[in-house]
């Protein structure tokens, strides 16, 4: 098993024997939810209930305004109780709806009318991916209609299904893979249709080898499926690295994927599609990893998305004493959390409390350029030099250092003796960046 | 002898004839149009070409002036005369027949603005930088986040840290230049003509419920203050904003504000003011 | 072999800037952009080149046979000024991206001690003519070494937490005395 | 419409406020050059202010005939006549010291110092403050390559003016004499005299700054309006 | 606004507040440094074991001024002081290697000082120096007090062939070759640490082996005195063989533990090789051609010097981004 | 009319500077010309304590002084020769007796060793081990330990490659001037 790679990246300890092998739980109905207008990369929903509607499962409650949008469905029966600011899982307020649940726990569900996978059209496809409300799965949330709608001039020619999950601690994905291998594979076909792509990799990380044995036996006799068996190192999974890896090209900075002719879907979106298409179910609910040494049971679990954290943690059996940090996401990219009151999201992958032991927080130090971070860097930046810009204002020279292409993969903090937050400032450094280049343009 | 003297002198002449000659000849042939300011900022510098402002020579630095690129200041060895009389040159005097002075709109330091609950931050104290992680410590998402970027950005040391967190100007060594303007990333930092009295020193634009929420000195947004004011003061979003063109002083029932949020700069004139209208004060 | 020794004598060992400290002026000013300090060396270079060859010229055929070596200072000087003047013209008439990558440095020229400086140490240590040559590209040569060495520190220093007061020029004559010690492992190869 | 400052305040604003060493840093090249010992620095100060002096009442004599185009050369000959004076006159009658100060003397002819002061100061004065400034520009020119000579002298030969002054225990430090030692020293020097300019700055600062919280004026802001208000 | 009396009431947490990745490897600096500090023990035994146990108080005493200086001068600058992080120390160890034996104490400690006040702290600090410290503070001795550092102490267990005079000395002035062996156990005159290379190659592989030290830079030195040193060696045999410009000398030293100072290394992995490259033929060029018999501690600062350059041109291209970087 | 102007400015400045500058050289000239021949006198004296009188001896293809005694008899020759030091050139005037096989004393003319360490060679310790040197078949340079034989020089610690410069430098020159006696040149 030959396994292929790309430069840099870092092997940081993986975790993910605490989740591995226990099966997705469904978490029961909460006895409230918060909805979030803007679960996803665009332009935020608006709301069609009031306060004081009464609403059922899988109903639409806010609809998706322009092309890069989702519309947001309500993932249990109850009423509106505000609209209003609430804090969610980025750290910042958003405009949400809150719903109490009123409704038996199973009430009947809204469905949409099931579609034959073989006879759908590509636009059918679309048009119910968009309608289901469903978002890449993969962190960023970018609605997955838009990816599957690319521009005329642009030629795909593969579709790659992201099963890497390099974050460590996180098993979702695997746990897709092993429990629901067909349906995955009817959601790439659907994906491949959407697209007019003849071909379809799925590239798995070699650390889950039961799921490249299954997966492979499963797509032997598919035509243009292939199981790619890559290398385990952080981050694999990133788009632009697993194209590389997956087919030899490279993403230009500032181009997409569909630049160099793929397209790249997570595990979970492909499952949601063949779930919207298939069973005509809209998305709402979030699978994702509990994990930590800091929670006292770790579960992969089915949640219903508004759900907040403090409603699942208490599920898992809460935290333990040494706890020091709540995560939402993977450890190498999500967000720590002040607040548990916050919902979990759509696209929300994990939610990991961490101990002291794990975490290695160490005092900053200053930088002494040992190059560590340039060795790590997967896009081949300098780390180092762009958080020195960015500390220094010196947001010119940060851009010329090609600022903007870094993706915040947070492996140059991950190796950093010094214990320099570089993510923080290399994130600061282009936020400026790209106000200095909006600023431009206007002029 | 006299023969040396002569060939000397021949020597001597005669480069100088030369030299003036080619040099007479650039002047004629090869002049190129520009900028006639360029000419006159280059005659008042030192011309000794020393290199010691960084750039390639004194015309070099005078283009670089004249564009914008290069600090009046520039240039070490000419000194002060040199830097007010580049500036008459540009015209930069003429701009600053009032004095602008920085002014720190937001009451919210360590005793006021509520900190988040439980958590403790760990990173770099630069304001800049805490706004990215959820926002920094502080609850409120509109106010000062205490970190100091200004003072860093200030040349002139205009700025401190006073005990409770909040930056503070020095009005006297203030020149309004604007770098703490940029350097805050909250915004709560505006340049005022110095003879402006009256200030709204709050930034939040949250919901009144949530702005008590997060700070004890906020503008929850009452809005008594712009109810009152005849037109110059307006209510944008929970919060007033003042039209300093229409503004009236002793109009404005800045006593009434329960936060403080809406008052005076300086106390002293605060005080004065408040007495004239009859309002009774209590000052120790 | 021996004009190859001159050549290293004069760029390595013996370094105008850094063991004969001439052309300090500008090698402090012009030495905090790596980009203005690789034009600057070439533009010191090629006058240094042309210095030479005209300085050896005047004192051997004009200076010497007329027993005026006391006008040394004065002609030289005045040759050099016209020669960058000309130069100067010269560039800006042919080519103007090489006249504002070259030519405004040479103003900057006319007044670098270290172009004098080799006049006469040329005409001192009695060089012949191709003698000269080397020497000045030599000297040329180190002179641009040190510039740019010093250039690309002081980009790196832009980035560090050099105390205030030893900031621009205090911090840059430490790095020229580390430098010249480290030049001091070249001494004694002539 | 320009300030008029006083005739003494020209001479003795070359002492320390734009000292061309320390504060202008012009004339690198000498003050690194011969700083070996005290007299070195001494006498080359003297050469130079003797030219500056000279230069700077010439040129301001003759400053309004000049035309602009061949200013530069014009001053550039006549600081080289000059500086070619001192060099005969000192190869003929101070013989050692010609030989210490070697080739450095016709280097003072692109000595910034003399150039600059000719073209920000004796081209738009008239020649009496030309000669006051030319003689505290030296003066200054004096004290910076004094202190640096025998700083390097005392710690770099245990001597000062050719007096021992170190104990003969101490062993000397080469590297005072040698061309690094010239350039970490000046670099400190320069560094420290920048400390004390800023030193004094932040203690104007610091006074206004105490001065702004004795008043606390921010303080008594909230009480007097919160009793107003209630 | 009605409060939402159904949502429970915010529960507390105390967690830390920090953006990602919440995951790091376990390097600190203070970490790197000590384990520098333990790879240098078996040098420092070497010394003593060679020189006698007197020569600890040299070591003593660059260690505690170096680290005094760092203090001191932290406490001025009103700075977060920081000398437990091990940088000063090892600084001054290093220094204190480089050292003949018997030295003078107060010339030790003016090293020192030098080594951390203007190789170190007058640029910023750790992290913001352009040349390796303890170089600078041993190149300042070296001017300083010429006489004094190239005095060497004949070794304790000398055969009596061994003169006091180290082999690249004996070799300059006298063109005597001393033999591989004694060279690389030690048994020959020279500075403390540097004199053993096998001591020098345990900790060296050491640090290698725990990734502090990139191999690159040691490796591109070795082979670099392979080729230029072979060089001049093919163009006339009378030049030393590349082995014996290896074993001899502190070349061992400086590639492992002076060229590879993390600060003032380039931190491109082609940058590293060009800067061993570099040190490789400046060193070969001083010792064959130069005045001194040795010049690892000037070609090492020779090419300190050039680091920000190499680090600029050497800098990788960002990824995809090929076509267009090379079109500018 | 502006031309003429720039033209004639700058010419006068140069006729005068010319002028004045040849005036202060006539002046110079004499006084520095005597200056450069007293120093060579002292130097020539020096090596020759019983010397009063010299002559130069044209056409050798370096400087050869012939030394005479106070009685006119000659005491020996005075030859000022050069060669690469540590860093630079190295100019000395040495003495030699009659018949070319003992050193009388020699002087270092010029040089620009390292301050303070190749400089030692100026310094009596060194420099008087020349005194009564016999400088056949050449002079040797040994190093830590005294000289024993008439012909070695002990070197200066740390400066070994000055002090053997200096050697050098003598044993060339002392050759170059046995060859020109054997031609019979120096009569």
């Amino acid at each position: 098993m030959s396994s292929k790679t790309f430069h840099g990246g870092v092997h940081p300890k993986e975790y993910k024997e605490l989740t591995e092998n226990l099966a997705f739980e469904k978490f029961p109905f909460p006895e409230m939810v918060i909805l979030p207008l803007s679960q996803h990369l665009g332009k935020e929903a608006s709301p069609q209930v009031k306060k004081g509607d009464d609403v059922k499962p899988g109903q639409l409650v806010a609809k998706a305004e322009g092309f890069i949008s989702a519309p947001v469905h309500t993932s249990v029966a109850g009423k509106v109780m505000s609209l209003g600011k609430e804090q969610t899982s980025s750290g910042f307020p958003k405009d949400s709806i809150v719903i109490k649940t009123t409704g038996t726990v199973e009430s009947e569900k809204f469905l949409f009318p099931p579609l034959n996978p073989e006879t759908a059209t590509p636009d059918e496809i679309r048009e119910r991916v968009a309608l289901a409300g469903i978002v890449g799965q993969g962190g960023a949330a970018f609605p997955t209609s838009v990816k599957l709608t690319p521009p005329k001039d642009k030629v795909i020619d593969v579709v790659i299904l992201n099963g890497c999950e390099c974050e460590p601690y996180l098993t979702r994905d695997y746990r897709f893979m092993i429990e629901r291998p067909d349906d995955l594979i009817s959601g790439l076909k659907l994906i491949m249709k959407a697209l007019n792509v003849n071909r379809g990799v799925i590239g798995i990380e070699d650390n889950k080898p039961e799921a490249i044995e299954l997966l492979s036996s499963k797509v032997k006799f598919e035509h243009g499926l292939e199981v790619t068996a890559l290398k385990t190192k952080y981050p694999q999974g990133a788009e632009k690295m697993l194209i590389k890896t997956v087919t030899g090209r490279e993403v230009p900075p500032g181009k997409l994927p569909m630049d160099v002719g793929a397209v790249i879907q997570n595990i979970g979106t492909a499952i949601a599609i063949h779930d919207a298409i298939v069973k005509g179910e809209v998305l709402i609910s979030a699978a994702l990893t509990v994990s930590g040494k800091g929670i006292k049971n770790p579960k992969n679990l089915i949640v219903p998305v508004g759900t907040t954290i403090q409603n699942v943690i208490d599920y898992c059996g809460g935290v333990t004493d040494d706890a020091v940090k709540i995560i939402v996401g993977g450890p190498m990219m999500g967000v720590a959390q002040f607040d548990l009151h916050v919902p979990v999201m759509k696209a929300t992958s994990g939610i990991l409390v961490l101990t002291k032991d794990e975490v290695a927080e160490n005092p900053e130090t200053p930088c002494l350029r040992c190059g560590q971070c340039i060795g790590a860097c997967p896009l081949n930046l300098m780390p180092t030099k762009l958080a020195r810009y960015s500390q220094l204002n010196r947001f010119e020279d940060a851009e010329g250092a090609g600022i903007t292409v870094c993706m915040e993969c947070g492996t140059c903090a991950y190796t950093c003796p010094a214990n320099i937050p570089l993510v923080q400032w290399i994130r600061l450094g282009k936020q400026k960046v790209l106000q200095i280049k909006r600023d431009r343009d206007v002029k | 002898m006299d023969i040396t003297l002569i060939i000397a002198i021949a020597t001597m002449g005669g480069l100088g004839f030369i030299f003036a000659g080619a040099l007479a000849f650039a002047d004629k042939k090869l002049r190129v149009e520009e900028n006639p300011k360029i000419a006159e900022v280059n005659d008042v510098l030192p011309n000794a070409n020393c290199g010691a402002c960084g750039n390639a020579g004194c015309y070099d630095f005078a283009v670089k002036v004249v564009n914008g690129e290069a600090k009046i200041s520039g240039c070490p060895v000419g000194g002060q005369e040199v830097v007010d009389e580049i500036a008459k040159i540009l015209g930069m005097e003429s701009a600053q027949s009032v004095k602008l002075v920085a002014r720190i709109l937001c009451n919210g330091g360590n005793l006021e603005a509520i900190k988040k609950e439980g958590i403790e931050y760990l990173g770099p104290q630069s304001c800049a930088v805490k706004t990215i992680v959820a926002g920094g410590d502080k609850m409120c998402l509109y106010g000062c986040l205490g970190g100091g970027d200004c003072v860093g950005a200030c040349q002139f040391g205009a700025i401190f840290m006073n005990e409770n967190g909040l930056p503070t100007v020095v009005e006297e060594l203030c020149t309004g230049c604007g770098q703490c303007v940029d350097a805050c990333p909250r915004g709560v930092i505006e340049i005022h003509p110095e003879d402006r009295e009256l200030f709204v020193f709050c930034k939040n634009h949250d919901d009144p419920k949530r702005s008590k929420e997060v700070c004890n000195v906020a503008c929850f947004g009452c809005g008594i203050c712009a109810r009152k004011s005849d037109g110059s003061i307006e209510m944008r979003d929970y919060l007033p904003e003042i039209d300093y063109t229409k503004l009236d002083l002793s109009k404005i029932p800045i006593d009434k504000c329960k936060t403080g949020a809406i008052r005076l700069i300086h106390p002293e004139r605060a005080a004065e003011l408040l007495k004239e209208e009859n309002i009774e004060v209590k000052v120790n | 072999m021996e004009l190859f020794l001159i050549f290293i004598s004069a760029a390595l060992v013996n370094n105008f800037v850094l063991s004969y400290f001439l052309g300090i002026c500008p090698f402090i000013g012009v030495s905090n952009k790596l980009s203005s300090a690789i034009s600057m060396g070439m533009a010191t270079t090629f006058v240094m080149a042309l210095t030479a060859i005209v300085s050896w010229l005047l004192y051997n055929l004009i200076l010497i046979p007329y027993h005026l070596d006391f006008l040394q200072i004065p002609s030289f000087i005045l040759v050099i000024a016209a020669l960058v003047q000309f130069v100067e013209m010269v560039i800006k008439k042919v080519s103007q991206p090489l006249y504002r990558a070259l030519g405004i440095f040479l103003p900057l020229i006319t007044t670098n001690c270290a172009i004098l400086g080799l006049a006469l140490l040329a005409s001192m240590r009695s060089y012949n003519f191709m003698e000269s040559v080397i020497f000045g590209v030599g000297a040329g040569a180190g002179f641009t070494l040190a510039l740019i060495i010093m250039a690309g520190i002081r980009e790196e220093l832009d980035l560090a937490d050099v105390p205030k007061p030893f900031q621009g020029a205090p911090i840059t004559l430490i790095v020229a005395g580390i430098l010249a010690l480290a030049f001091m492992g070249f001494a004694g190869m002539i | 419409m320009k300030k008029r400052v006083t005739l003494l305040k020209e001479f003795t604003k070359g002492l320390w406020e734009i000292n061309p060493t320390f504060k202008q840093i012009l004339g690198m090249c000498p003050t690194l050059a011969v700083t070996v010992s005290a007299i070195n620095g001494i006498a080359m100060a003297l050469a130079t202010t003797f030219v500056l002096f000279f230069s700077s009442l010439l040129i301001s004599l003759i400053r309004k005939w000049i035309p602009n185009q061949v200013r530069i050369a014009s001053y550039i000959v006549i600081i080289a006549t000059f500086v070619t004076i001192v060099d005969l006159v000192m190869k003929a009658q101070f013989v050692e010291l010609s030989k210490a100060l070697g080739p450095f003397i016709p280097l003072i002819v692109v000595n910034c110092i003399i150039l600059g002061r000719a073209e920000a100061f004796a081209s738009k004065n008239n020649p009496l403050r030309s000669m006051l400034d030319a003689l505290g520009n030296g003066a200054g020119f004096l004290i910076s390559l004094f202190v640096l000579g025998s700083i390097r002298e005392i710690i770099g030969s245990r001597t000062i003016l050719g007096y021992q002054v170190m104990p003969n225990g101490f062993e000397p430090w080469l590297i005072m004499i040698l061309p690094a030692g010239a350039f970490l020293t000046l670099g400190l020097l320069m560094g420290l005299a920048n400390l004390y300019t800023e030193r004094k700055k932040n203690l104007e600062r610091e006074a206004l700054i105490a001065q702004y919280k004795r008043v606390g004026r921010e303080e008594i802001t909230d009480e007097v309006l919160k009793e107003a208000g209630v | 606004m009605e409060t939402t009396t159904t949502i429970e009431p915010k529960q507390k947490v105390y967690f830390d507040l920090t953006t990602s990745p919440h995951l790091h490897s376990k390097w600190t600096t203070s970490k790197v440094m000590w384990f520098v500090v333990a790879a240098l023990v078996p040098s420092i035994a070497a010394a003593l074991t060679f020189f006698g146990w007197t020569q600890i108080f040299i070591i003593i005493t660059a260690v505690v001024f170096a680290v005094g200086t760092e203090v001191s001068i932290q406490v001025i600058r009103k700075k977060q002081i920081t000398w437990f992080d091990g940088s000063a120390a090892l600084t001054g160890l290093l220094l204190a290697l480089t050292l003949p034996p018997n030295f003078s104490l107060s010339a030790t400690a003016i090293g020192s000082v030098v080594a951390i006040g203007l190789g170190k702290q007058i640029f910023g600090g750790l992290g913001y120096n352009i040349f390796n410290p303890a170089l600078v503070g041993r190149a300042f001795l070296q001017a300083a007090f010429p006489v004094q550092i190239t005095t060497w102490l004949k070794p304790n267990f000398a055969v009596d062939s061994v003169t006091s005079a180290t082999p690249l000395a004996a070799f300059k002035f006298d063109k005597i070759f001393t033999d591989t062996v004694p060279m690389a156990i030690g048994n020959v005159g020279g500075s403390l640490g540097e004199t053993s290379a096998i001591a020098v190659l345990i900790g060296g592989i050491l640090l290698i082996a725990v990734g502090i030290v990139n191999w690159r830079i040691p490796l591109s030195m070795i082979l670099g005195m392979f080729l230029f040193g072979g060089m001049f060696w093919l163009i006339n045999p009378q030049n030393p063989t590349p082995i014996f410009h290896i074993f001899a000398g502190s070349f061992l030293f400086g590639a492992m533990f002076m060229a590879t100072d993390w600060v003032t290394s380039p931190i491109t992995n082609k940058g590293m090789w060009v800067f061993g490259l570099g040190i490789s033929l400046v060193l070969v060029v001083i010792r064959i051609y130069g005045g001194l018999p040795e010049g690892v501690m000037y070609s090492i600062l020779f090419m300190n010097g050039f680091v920000p350059l190499i680090n600029r041109y050497t800098r990788p291209t960002i990824f995809g981004a090929v076509k267009e970087e090379k079109k500018k | 009319m502006k031309v003429t102007h720039i033209i004639a400015t700058l010419t006068l400045i140069g006729i005068i500077a010319g002028g004045s500058l040849s005036l202060v050289n006539n002046w110079a000239a004499p006084k520095i010309a005597l200056n450069q021949k007293a120093e060579t006198e002292r130097a020539i004296f020096l090596v020759h304590l019983d010397g009063k009188r010299y002559e130069e001896i044209k056409n050798t293809g370096f400087e050869v002084y012939k030394v005479f005694n106070q009685a006119d008899s000659s005491v020996g020759y005075s030859l000022v020769y050069a060669g690469n030091g540590f860093q630079g050139k190295i100019k000395i005037m040495i003495g030699l007796t009659e018949d070319l096989n003992k050193i009388t004393s020699i002087e270092i003319l010029e040089q620009s060793e390292t301050p303070g360490l190749g400089t030692k060679i100026l310094e009596a310790p060194y420099k008087n081990q020349y005194k009564e040197l016999t400088p056949t078949p050449s002079i040797k340079l040994v190093k830590g330990v005294e000289p024993s034989n008439p012909n070695e020089v002990k070197a200066i610690t740390g400066a070994t490659i000055s002090s053997r410069s200096v050697v050098a430098i003598v044993n060339e020159g002392v050759k170059r001037l046995k060859e020109l006696q054997i031609k019979g040149a120096l009569k």
